[in-house]
């Protein structure tokens, strides 16, 4: 990995994203994990079975992808599931650098429980805690984990599962009776 | 003799009067001074007012009287954890003690008005250094006393701070007893004669006591008991109302006392006034001279403030045994070979 | 004897006979009143982003040290808590311990319009308002307040003092005469006690 | 204290480490918690373990500004959580909101016209520098150089100004909306620009007497908080932290957005990766800024004025509003942005703020609101490096690798 | 034209020399300021800025000009602007008052983002150029129909005069004081 030659001008993004999404895939493919490919705009996730993403995690890891930049979670209660993805990008690898492919798995609504990635990607290691602590998904093997941002009776609740509801004013609401009478 | 005559005898004896008037309440109008001095000078290094509303034609100065009635009026807090009599008499003793040294320093040349008997004054120099060296225990003492553990880092720092310069000072100092081949101040004094100042003389042995005195008095960039950051206010943490305002005011007396000192051994003491007859022209007249040199110090100290960060506690150990050491050193050489040469 | 307070002989006693003399019979209460408006020290408490305004405030441009206002590190030695933006959960028991780490006679102002009602995080989970947690003196709006704002609460609250000898009577009383003490409805420290983020590992 | 206590200090040699070699202690070792409420730790707590005068184990307890920024961001509908997000980092506003705008942008399938792409670039560097010169104060103060503070406040504030003029607020701005900006340039703004310009480069070069290469802030800058480029790849740390450790990596090179690739300019790297250098990767960024400020005054005084916003907004204006955006420079907003809906889909958009990248991740599922917002901050990846960055030096370095990493509690929080 | 990376690299550790050099730079732009000190201060309350016209200060109603479409209450990201119905007569038909609707604002929450007067169809609300105004106590800060058409009280121009902000080349902002009515 040299470094010293790496950037020089603007790039173009969607070549690089392109570059990785290719490196990624053939990746998987060589250390025998299958997988299939949700689109987004501006990034790619590549769905892998929560078995299989220890493995998957360290061959992306060794195809260059140094860092983790989002552990992203999603809650889809219709699904019954919790997707929890790891868009990884690489520092140091001049052809992809930037480019963002996520590592994702689908978690039961129910008791969410998957190995942590923090002892392949250190950087994951806070995410993972937030993660925890907002949609509940258990991270085994994480060397510390607790909330991160919450206090407990609040991480206990959940808070960004779609079932914890915030509600909004309405336009009317919460008009003193002095304002009111006009 | 009437009551009052004693009570007017004891008032003017020298030690009485240099330490109550001179030292306690010079200083704590030097210390206002000096306080309002550094908030307006780095206000006008930081392109800004300072204080002002409270008294504008007075540039503000009133806001430190402010300051010192709220906090006598505040309510003292004494946190249950705190080692009580420690507690208590740490700033009470630390400010007192920081006022000795000026018990023994002549204001005169006149030997009426000397605060010590003419033999005792032949080693005068070198008691009040002894004296100067008291006060941080004090401050120690403080920070351990408040039993949280910003006050004893705090303290701490302040322990190791005390190696560093302690000797620094005494060399510095010692430097102008070897120029003039004496630790009698008003023989330093005398030996200056107007124009030939030690401090030009023997600037080694100047600059290493001044950096001392910086550092002994945790002034700028040598604020490191104190450094905010870290350790929020250091052994004064758990300090409120009064007793606080005594330790931030213990820190400026020390610093004027030893100003006082450098002012004698370094500054010229007296000159360009000679001291004549009578308690004006012998006594007074002098002393304000040294005072008015002492508080150019103090004001220069506080200048720092404007300019400099805060050395790290290693780094300023480091500065201390590595450059000033060597410097006081050379500076007592110089002065050896200036007296050699009969310069002084 | 109050909790977390050690009195030498008595102290309580004394103090209150020298407040007495002082404040009854010499009538200092002007001094004092005045004394503490042009010696507003607020405690450096940065509860949210408001901090930045209120560091402004205190540039060379605005400049609050003009009033005599002058931020200072430690609660006990500070008179002035301003509450900058949001108060969340977690930080509530930060701003509860330091105003009672306070000395009286201590004040508050709230800045901007989360420390009023939320402002734009009125339905947030995490949030609370901080008067339910200090008396708060002036409010001053705005997401986030200009910096002459914060010097017009500073000036208000000086006219406030002198004006309403809030802090004589203060002294003299032992407690605000014009206000009630304000005591939180819910222990906002309790999570550290039972917190396992103070348990290590 | 009893147990065993972890050492963070050596296990990573690996990634090229070096700390001062720390025993494995039962006990000797004092906690220090600094923070909330501590002159230098700003909004979060970080709990330090302490082996004499050696940080032996440093654990950033952060969330003490944490608003729920990504719950309310999914109740709010498409044009509200602007100025909510923009409260992450007010002083850097626009920085801030305008990756989630273009990331809306992109699921709506609208872009800015061409004016309006350089507006937003204008701000988003008059709003690096702000933020670059609140670092340095807030450093300034850390290391107990109060005039540093104070000059970088009462300089930030001739940016603020200029900020002000243009959009109408301080700080909080809120000035991109999907598909353009709010407000046009204002009379005689180039001008005022090029003066603040000009200023700002000769301050610089008092900063750099007074600050920079004063020998006491240098020596407690000079190798301290070293994060070597191995690791700072590793955990992923963004912006002039990254920059300072010699990763070449910048948004506005990696993905060039709005008009970037059309700028002259160059992005700082530094190797040596300590306290220093990230300082000076923020000095040299400051100058860079100033740079692309004089080319986009110029662009925006030559090219006519045109609408600031998108063709399909524009369009569908009535004559009022037209008028108003010719005689005062002001886009009115229609009144059913406050309920649009936008195509489902997901799109992830991002930019470089003046701590680093800042990452939105936008899921749409064709209602009203989004369905889920994930951000992560430059600050909430920086958050990390506490933990590598302190163990094996001494308490009194805390504050200048704190003030050094520039970390901002409210942004990391969100 | 285009943006690059920059290699660069710190100066080498200083001598002694450069060291006491450094320390005289410091001590000479020190007193340079102390000498000179170009402040920028504005003596507040005795001077206060004039904001420029676009300035976003507090909000107030034109009544007559209002259609009561809600929109501004709508947009609110604070939820600070409510409606409210009064009754008023209607003059078309005055013998029979009609129920109208409209705006008031709760400056507990107010962040003024100005999005209410942008999406304003009839621009019936503005900003006026202050915002240095505070409470001492919060109901009053609930705006009812009659304080929001009215702008609030503006202590400071009693008391100072005004003073224009200009950036200036050499020290950066300057005051320029503002002609009465200027």
């Amino acid at each position: 990995m040299s470094g010293a030659e790496l950037v020089e001008g603007p790039r173009d993004y969607e070549a690089t994203l392109k570059a990785a999404r290719a490196r990624a895939e053939s990746a998987l493919r060589e250390a025998g994990i299958s997988f299939s490919v949700e689109e987004g705009k501006g990034f790619v996730d590549l769905v892998v079975d929560v078995d299989s993403i220890v493995k998957a995690a360290e061959a992306l890891k060794n195809a260059g992808f140094t860092h983790v930049v989002s552990v992203t979670a999603v809650d889809y209660p219709k699904k019954k599931s919790i997707k929890v993805a790891y868009h990884v990008t690489s520092y140091l690898d001049p052809e992809i650098v930037g480019g963002i492919v996520g590592l994702a798995v689908y978690l039961p609504r129910e008791a969410p429980e998957m190995p942590s990635l923090s002892g392949v990607w250190v950087s994951a290691e806070f995410m993972e805690r937030e993660v925890y602590e907002f949609f509940g998904v258990t991270f085994k093997g994480h060397p510390d984990l607790r909330p991160l941002l919450l206090i407990p009776e609040l991480a206990e609740k959940r808070p960004l599962r779609k079932d914890f509801v915030v509600r909004e004013e309405s336009i009317y609401e919460g008009v003193p009776e002095r304002v009111r009478r006009g | 003799m009437s009551l009052a005559e004693v009570a007017a005898a004891i008032i003017g004896w020298p030690p009485v009067w240099q330490v109550l008037v001179i030292g306690f309440l010079g200083s704590l109008v030097i210390a206002v001074l000096a306080v309002w001095f550094e908030r307006k000078a780095a206000a006008r290094v930081q392109r800004r007012l300072g204080p002002y509303w409270a008294s504008p034609r007075l540039g503000g100065l009133l806001h430190l009287i402010a300051d010192m009635v709220r906090y006598a009026f505040q309510y003292p807090i004494i946190p249950r954890t705190v080692d009580l009599i420690p507690f208590l008499a740490a700033p009470i003793a630390g400010m007192v003690i920081a006022l000795l040294p000026l018990a023994v320093v002549p204001f005169t040349s006149n030997p009426a008005y000397w605060p010590l008997p003419p033999s005792a004054m032949e080693y005068s120099l070198l008691i009040a250094l002894a004296i100067v060296t008291l006060p941080p225990i004090f401050i120690i003492a403080a920070g351990w006393a408040s039993n949280n553990p910003f006050a004893v880092i705090g303290g701490v720092r302040e322990a190791f701070i005390i190696v560093a310069y302690e000797l620094i000072a005494i060399l510095g100092f010692l430097g102008a007893a070897a120029s003039t081949g004496t630790f009698n101040l008003v023989a330093i004094v005398e030996a200056q004669g107007g124009i030939m100042w030690l401090a030009i003389l023997n600037p080694l042995a100047f600059l290493a006591a001044f950096i001392a005195i910086v550092m002994s008095t945790s002034a700028f960039p040598f604020e490191i008991p104190e450094s905010e950051p870290e350790v929020v206010a250091g052994p004064f943490t758990e300090y409120s109302g009064l007793l606080y305002a005594l330790n931030m005011g213990g820190a400026y007396m020390r610093r004027f006392a030893l100003s006082i000192i450098l002012a004698l051994t370094f500054l010229g003491g007296w000159y360009p006034l000679v001291p004549g007859e009578g308690l004006l022209m012998g006594y007074i007249l002098p002393s304000v001279v040294v005072v008015v040199k002492a508080v150019i110090v103090v004001l220069a100290i506080s200048f720092l403030r404007a300019v400099y960060g805060r050395y790290r506690l290693d780094q300023a150990l480091d500065l201390a045994w590595k450059i000033l050491l060597p410097m006081a050193l050379a500076g007592i050489a110089l002065g050896l070979f200036e007296a050699s040469i009969g310069l002084t | 004897m109050e909790e977390g307070k050690v009195y030498v002989g008595n102290l309580d006693v004394a103090a209150k006979r020298a407040r007495d003399i002082l404040l009854g019979k010499l009538k200092l209460e002007k001094v004092v009143d005045w004394a503490n408006a042009f010696s507003l020290w607020p405690v450096h408490l940065t509860t949210s982003c408001c901090s930045t305004e209120f560091a402004a405030t205190f540039g060379p441009r605005f400049d609050g040290e003009q009033f005599g206002a002058l931020p200072w590190v430690g609660p006990r030695q500070t008179n002035l808590i301003v509450i900058e933006g949001t108060v969340t959960r977690k930080m509530a028991c930060a701003v509860r311990v330091t105003w009672e780490q306070m000395p009286h006679p201590k004040y508050a102002i709230a800045m901007g319009a989360c420390a009023l009602d939320g402002g734009l995080f009125y339905n947030s989970y995490n949030v609370v308002r901080p008067w339910e947690v200090i008396p708060i003196d002036i409010y001053i709006p705005g997401c986030p307040p200009r910096p002459e704002s914060v010097a017009r609460a500073i000036v208000e609250l000086q006219r406030k003092i002198r004006g309403r000898r809030v802090a004589s009577s203060w002294i003299r009383e032992g407690w605000r005469p014009d206000r009630d003490y304000v005591a939180p409805k819910e222990d906002y420290c309790a999570w550290q006690k039972t917190s396992p983020l103070l348990e290590r590992v | 204290m009893s147990g065993e206590v972890r050492v963070y200090g050596g296990w990573r040699d690996d990634l090229g480490l070096k700390v001062i070699p720390t025993r494995r202690l039962a006990r000797d070792v004092y906690e220090v918690f600094i923070g909330p409420q501590h002159p230098g730790s700003g909004h979060m707590r970080i709990i330090i373990r302490v082996d004499g005068d050696v940080i032996v184990e440093a654990d950033p307890d952060i969330g003490y500004v944490h608003r729920t920024m990504e719950k309310l961001g999914e109740i709010r509908g498409w044009i509200k959580p602007i100025p909510l997000f923009e409260r992450m980092a007010i002083h850097d506003a626009c920085n801030i909101t305008l990756p989630y705008v273009r990331a809306v942008e992109k699921l709506m399938g609208v872009e800015a016209p061409l004016r309006a792409k350089y507006l937003r670039v204008l701000l988003c560097e008059i709003n690096r520098i702000a933020a670059h010169l609140y670092g340095f104060a807030i450093f300034g103060v850390f290391l107990g150089h109060s005039t540093m503070y104070m000059w970088a406040m009462g300089d930030r504030e001739v940016f603020i100004q200029l900020a002000e003029e243009l959009t109408g607020a301080r700080l909080t701005h809120s000035y991109p909306i999907p598909g353009g900006v709010r407000r046009d340039i204002p009379q005689g703004f180039p001008d005022m620009a090029r003066r603040a310009v000009k200023y700002m480069r000769k301050r610089l070069e008092e900063y750099r007497k007074i600050f920079l290469d004063n020998p006491v802030i240098r020596s407690r800058l000079e190798d301290v908080g070293v994060i070597p480029k191995r690791l700072a790849a590793e955990l992923g740390i963004v912006g002039p932290n990254a920059r300072g450790s010699g990763i070449q990596y910048d948004v506005r090179i990696i993905e060039p957005y709005e008009v970037y690739d059309e700028l002259d300019f160059e992005v700082p790297v530094y190797t040596e990766g300590d306290a220093l250098a990230r300082t000076y990767v923020r000095v040299e960024e400051i100058r860079q800024s100033l740079r692309i400020i004089e080319q986009v005054v110029e662009w925006l005084e030559k090219k006519p004025r045109e609408p600031i916003v998108d063709e399909s907004i524009y369009k569908k204006y009535p004559p009022l509003h037209k008028k108003i955006l010719e005689s005062q420079g002001r886009a009115k907003l229609l009144p059913w942005m406050a309920t649009m809906k936008v195509p489902a889909g997901r799109a992830i958009g991002r930019g470089e703020t003046g701590r680093g990248e800042i990452i939105y991740y936008v899921e749409s599922d064709g209602g009203m609101n989004p369905y889920r917002v994930r951000i992560v901050t430059p600050s909430a990846r920086n958050a990390i490096a506490f933990k590598y960055a302190l163990p094996g030096h001494r308490v009194m370095d805390l504050p200048a690798i704190y003030g050094s990493l520039d970390y901002f509690p409210p942004e990391a929080d969100r | 034209m285009a943006p690059r990376i920059g290699l660069k690299s710190l100066e080498k550790r200083r001598t002694l020399i450069d060291g006491v050099r450094s320390n005289l730079h410091v001590l000479a732009i020190g007193v340079k300021y102390f000498v000179n000190p170009r402040r920028m201060t504005l003596v507040y309350p005795k001077e206060y800025p004039r904001l420029s016209e676009g300035y976003r200060g507090f909000i107030i109603l034109e009544k007559k000009k209002c259609i009561s479409c809600a929109a501004c209450a709508r947009i609110c990201p604070s939820a600070a602007m409510k409606m409210i119905r009064v009754m008023e007569p209607d003059p078309k038909h005055p013998e029979k008052p009609r129920m109208k609707q409209y705006p008031v604002i709760n400056y507990q929450r107010c962040i003024f983002c100005g999005y209410c007067v942008d999406v304003c169809p009839t621009e019936a609300l503005y900003h006026v150029n202050y915002h240095d105004v505070v409470y001492d106590n919060l109901a009053e800060m609930f705006w009812d129909l009659d304080t929001f058409q009215k702008e609030p009280e503006y202590k400071t121009a009693l008391e100072g005069r005004p003073v224009r902000i200009m950036v200036h080349e050499e020290l950066g902002l300057i005051k320029v004081p503002v002609g009465e009515g200027g």
